[in-house]
């Protein structure tokens, strides 16, 4: 199955929103940890993760998803609720410690739950995998439509609810799609150094289900290939297995300096961006003119800055509510 | 069904009779119920508590697994967040350690982290305790491990009402609820039985209160408190006390969360005296939590220090020799009370 | 390689021992348990798990092993032990729940300790692969000789740490073999209802490993294979993965009614018991005489009997011993 | 290397400094010890504690992990069993949900299995701690959790002096020691640190007893109990109250397996009142066992209610408004103590 053009045009416009997200989140973050870089100080305090270059695997898998089909992502979730729909003031107030957060505040950035969409997202690796099982399997008993997909790092394949969630879904014939992000680094050590097979869709076999690896950073390509894979999942078909090959264009977390990671790999990366190079490809199909992509440029830059804005002026919550919403 | 929960008749039930009457009153009544776990469903669980299940709810509802507890716990949690109500099997609480995360982190924390949106309506089941010479993997309490941790409610029956009145009232409550059955109450004949746990059992459905505590002997003199399996060993010890004069007053916690610390501070200021019996491991336990809390909330009114009987801060040891000697039992209660009121043996 | 005659005779002796063993372990365990079978009850009380049907298992690798080689087993360890040549007395002692026992009554039946020819097992399933790497690791580190091998049953094979271990120790290369005693159940679930593969063997692909099947429950077949896999091991080529479709010819424990197992399995298993079978081989080959025969029989019957009786007469720890040897 | 432990300068380092200055000691004087754990290779450690090793010692001594915690735990324990000292780094307490189960019932467990034939000589080291908006799986301390299983040592250095001693105390003890470190005294910049934490250290080698408090401020008054981070919240406190002529003695725990109960007796018992400051959980946890231990042991030499500090039973909340008025700091201990005392602000 094929990206037609609105898909395409609404994957590139997801992209520039994501990417234009993860600049005003990092410059916001950074307010007040300069010069002296302390993680408790600014706007935004604690651990962050950015997915800049890794939005072709948001935007091809979830162009394929509705608000019903859900998601859990991980601690490098932003580029993914945004491609699924998750409402990006809230989750801006959110990741600001605001009271209008999608949580008041409780969550944070790692913690990001949009029940309205099925989406969520936690900080331990490989945590989302068993509850994407479980909503899918749910959705099969009530006899009502809907998937669900589980995102991880490459990382996450080495851990050991991977092997169990993979085996389970498929002795249940479950409908849900688990797709690692491969961006060739956990923290500071890279794949080969971690993992015992070049690439995890081989570890499809050892549970019977279809894997699929996608070598490039494509949003097309990724779109075709996750297509495939949902549609079987709807169609009770079972579970799938799909790694792409991504990039991350950021340090682990803002402020990682990276000094583990090679010169030439620093130097190539920006080169490796996949937004320029799909926007040229669209370019020289024609589905994209020079003014739809200026005004695509300004709704996105528009979006991220209203979110923002937004976020900004919403009041902190107040100290009490630390202590509500620990029970239904 | 319909009918059955109608009539008032009640009668005679072991703990695992109870908790499988509960959950196939609670499938009938809602579609939303299923149970899932190891040999829970052609063998009823290791500890009878899901027997007959498979044959009136059929394979759908009622899983056996794989021995992948990350993951079927895990899927507890996205079953509970898309409208289902899960009720899982941890087989031996002993085996917490190999998916504590999608207990603790998850079920406990997604209700918190999404700002009360995303509640994680479910029932994790799982057997505790000591006695039969299980040894040290498969015998252990843990109260302590999972009370101290937030966002989990646990209650710990101690006989087949409570049982059934827990059971339904976790399965209806919107939280995930740890609840754990004491092997030596379940009345499976082949771990011996503490008589005191097979009651009558009203066939309609009911619940009992999570968080709130029974006085279940008034007395005046001392406060004996218990839960599960060592609320028998404290009314024992509250018999041979009276054959002394001694009237005990005995409390059975019934939830560790909510703690109803209103009743312990309501009997220990009335009573001046407080011993807590916990076959858990002695240190930064339930047995620590209760004498804190009787300090606290009773200072003035305390005539000797808070007691306890608990279980050494050892493994769990395999020979009888070895484990039931340090087990709770009335004997230990009975000195440490004489101790405090000052009396000799 | 193949097994030559003295390895066959071993092999053949510690299997007749290790199910005299189990017999006579049964024979005890129910003294005090009828009418009313209560587990707390009798000298031997908790559950016990009898290895009857998997001793080709424990003698087909263990026959390529030495006391400096590391063997980890589960809840269900008594043929191994035997085969790895633990203290008969000192296991029968500890198994009684005497002070005289390999752990003084402190560990019993699912924790057996015999430092002296490095084996250990433990009652949490898969939990021995993680010590199994660690030890053929420190090995390795040393300089010293010394592998390690980690038994587990069908049903660990789908448990968290398989995956991690089976991944560590290949990106490692560590000199470590996997055994899975495949007896087609885990306690009352069917392989088949668990695993979504039909032969775990099929695994080792994802970990870039070895895998071997062997589809009989014959002590040469498994030597053979067994030998591969442990040179491998010794010559510094890594891990390997080996799955045994083997036999259980007694319940999952004791007391189990196995109301579960289809009829005809039940009838027919005592038919497929691997001792009968392999003394006709042996006999039929000319290896085993009459009078081998019945010398090995006795000498068999004494061993197991003199280890009972010794347990037996054993006086039981002090109940302080219970609080000595938490700590080193 | 001989020499270098032979001078007797000292320096002035972070606590992540001396972890990883003891661990390179360790690692030059005994060639059983190494390290394994996510990023402590290359990158040093996240959090600074293995900075150098790689360079010194190389990639068979200096381990960087698959994020695979069950397994690499696991391998540690059979590292141990055949004659290495493994140290190990489990990144985050918070992760302990998906590993606990080699922590606990292997490593832990293992010695008393064999009847002290297989002892386990490993050191689990583990960050801890929130207040820079890590949120609710990266902020936790879990001291209860740890101290409640029996079979594992736990230690909580404070200041730098003692992480050193503790580290190679832990190295060399025969057990498994659980080495728990306060992210907020690291002396990462980019986490901020607590000046305390930083003091002057011999290079030499040398230890600090396990399961030894410190009395590091003697006083009459009131007895305040800290460990880690909290140590610095009751020394700040004992400041503010001497400032109105409430002399307070602070103990710092350094151990809470095993707990020194006679060092909190003994000044318990001297001053009458106590106060307990612990930054993980309160229920179930750590300040209810030292209360309870206060209790049992100085019932009658207490003059008011033991009290205790610390954070609600509530996950650990991202946003600063929420985490940070909750954490225990100097002004919670100053009005509990001033309401044990009677005094009026
Ligand atoms: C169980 C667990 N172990 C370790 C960590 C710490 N940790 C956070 S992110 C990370 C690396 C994850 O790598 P990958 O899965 O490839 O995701 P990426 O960060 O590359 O997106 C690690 C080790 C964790 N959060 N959970
Ligand atoms: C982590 C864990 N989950 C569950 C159990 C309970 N349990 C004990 S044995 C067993 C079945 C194991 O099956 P298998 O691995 O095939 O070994 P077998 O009993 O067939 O020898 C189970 C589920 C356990 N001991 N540990
Ligand atoms: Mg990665
Ligand atoms: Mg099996």
């Amino acid at each position: 199955m094929h990206a037609d053009t609105k898909t395409q045009l609404w994957m590139l416009e997801t992209m520039l929103v994501s990417r234009h997200y993860e600049d005003a989140v990092k410059a916001a973050y950074m307010e007040g940890k300069t010069p002296r870089f302390n993680m408790a100080d600014g706007p935004i305090p604690g651990e962050m993760h950015l997915s800049s270059g890794q939005e072709p695997c948001a935007v091809g898998v979830c162009a394929h998803l509705t608000p019903t089909d859900a998601v859990t992502a991980t601690h490098r979730p932003h580029h993914i609720a945004i491609a699924k729909g998750v409402d990006l003031k809230a989750m801006t107030a959110e990741i600001f410690g605001k009271a209008s957060g999608l949580a008041g505040g409780r969550g944070g950035h790692m913690h990001l739950f949009d029940p309205a969409v099925n989406f969520c997202c936690s900080g331990i690796i490989a945590e989302g995998m068993g509850p994407a099982l479980g909503a899918a399997l749910g959705r099969q008993l009530q006899k009502e439509d809907g998937i669900a997909v589980a995102f991880i790092g490459e990382g996450a394949a080495n851990q050991g609810a991977f092997h169990e969630t993979l085996n389970l879904a498929a002795v249940w014939n479950v409908g849900v799609v688990f797709v690692i992000e491969d961006n060739a680094w956990g923290i500071s050590v890279a794949k080969s150094a971690s993992t015992a097979v070049a690439n995890n869709a081989e570890r499809a076999a050892a549970y019977g289900m279809p894997g699929y690896h996608v070598t490039d950073n494509d949003p097309d390509a990724i779109y075709t290939t996750a297509g495939e894979a949902i549609a079987r999942a709807r169609s009770g078909g079972g579970p799938s297995l799909i790694e792409i090959q991504t990039l991350r264009l950021e340090g682990h977390f803002l402020g990682d300096a990276e000094a583990y990671r090679p010169e030439a790999e620093r130097e190539s990366r920006d080169k490796r961006d996949p937004i320029p190079r799909y926007i040229e490809r669209l370019r020289r199909d024609g589905t994209l003119s020079d003014t739809d992509e200026s005004a695509m440029r300004e709704r996105a830059l528009a979006r991220v800055e209203s979110a923002l804005a937004y976020a900004r002026a919403e009041p902190l919550p107040p100290a009490t509510d630390a202590l509500t919403a620990v029970f239904a | 069904m319909e009918t059955a929960t109608k009539t008032a008749t009640t009668e005679r039930l072991t703990i695992a009779r109870a908790m499988a009457t509960a959950l196939a009153g609670e499938m009938r009544a809602d579609p939303r119920v299923l149970v899932m776990g190891e040999d829970i469903a052609a063998l009823g669980g290791v500890f009878g508590n899901t027997q007959g299940l498979l044959d009136e709810f059929g394979p759908d509802r009622v899983r056996d697994t794989p021995i992948s507890e990350t993951a079927f716990i895990g899927a507890a949690v996205g079953l509970a967040s898309v409208g289902m109500r899960p009720v899982v099997e941890l087989m031996f609480v002993d085996f917490f350690g190999v998916c504590m995360d999608a207990i603790y982190n998850l079920a406990a924390k997604n209700c918190y982290f999404s700002g009360g949106k995303a509640p994680v309506p479910m029932v994790l089941m799982t057997s505790v305790g000591g006695g039969y010479g299980d040894a040290g993997q498969h015998s252990q309490c843990l109260y302590g491990t999972f009370a101290h941790l937030p966002g989990m409610k646990v209650v710990v029956p101690s006989n087949a009402y409570d049982a059934k009145g827990l059971m339904v009232a976790a399965i209806r409550d919107p939280n995930p609820v740890i609840y754990m059955y004491h092997k030596a109450l379940q009345g499976m004949g082949w771990l011996g039985t503490e008589k005191g746990s097979v009651v009558d059992v009203p066939s309609d459905s009911y619940t009992v209160d999570i968080g709130k505590a029974a006085i279940v002997r008034p007395g005046n003199d001392v406060t004996l408190i218990g839960f599960g399996n060592t609320l028998h060993t404290a009314l024992k010890a509250a018999e041979r006390l009276a054959a002394d004069n001694i009237d005990a007053e005995v409390l059975d916690l019934r939830s560790l969360v909510p703690l109803d610390r209103d009743a312990i501070a309501a009997s220990v200021t009335k009573t001046g005296h407080v011993v807590v019996i916990d076959d858990d491991y002695q240190s930064y336990g339930v047995s620590g939590e209760i004498l804190a809390v009787a300090t606290e909330r009773c200072f003035s009114s305390l005539k000797s220090a808070p007691a306890r009987v608990a279980f050494p801060d050892v493994p769990i040891p395999f020979s009888p020799a070895l484990e039931r000697p340090w087990l709770p039992n009335p004997d230990h209660v009975v000195s440490a009370v004489k101790q405090q009121l000052g009396v000799s043996r």
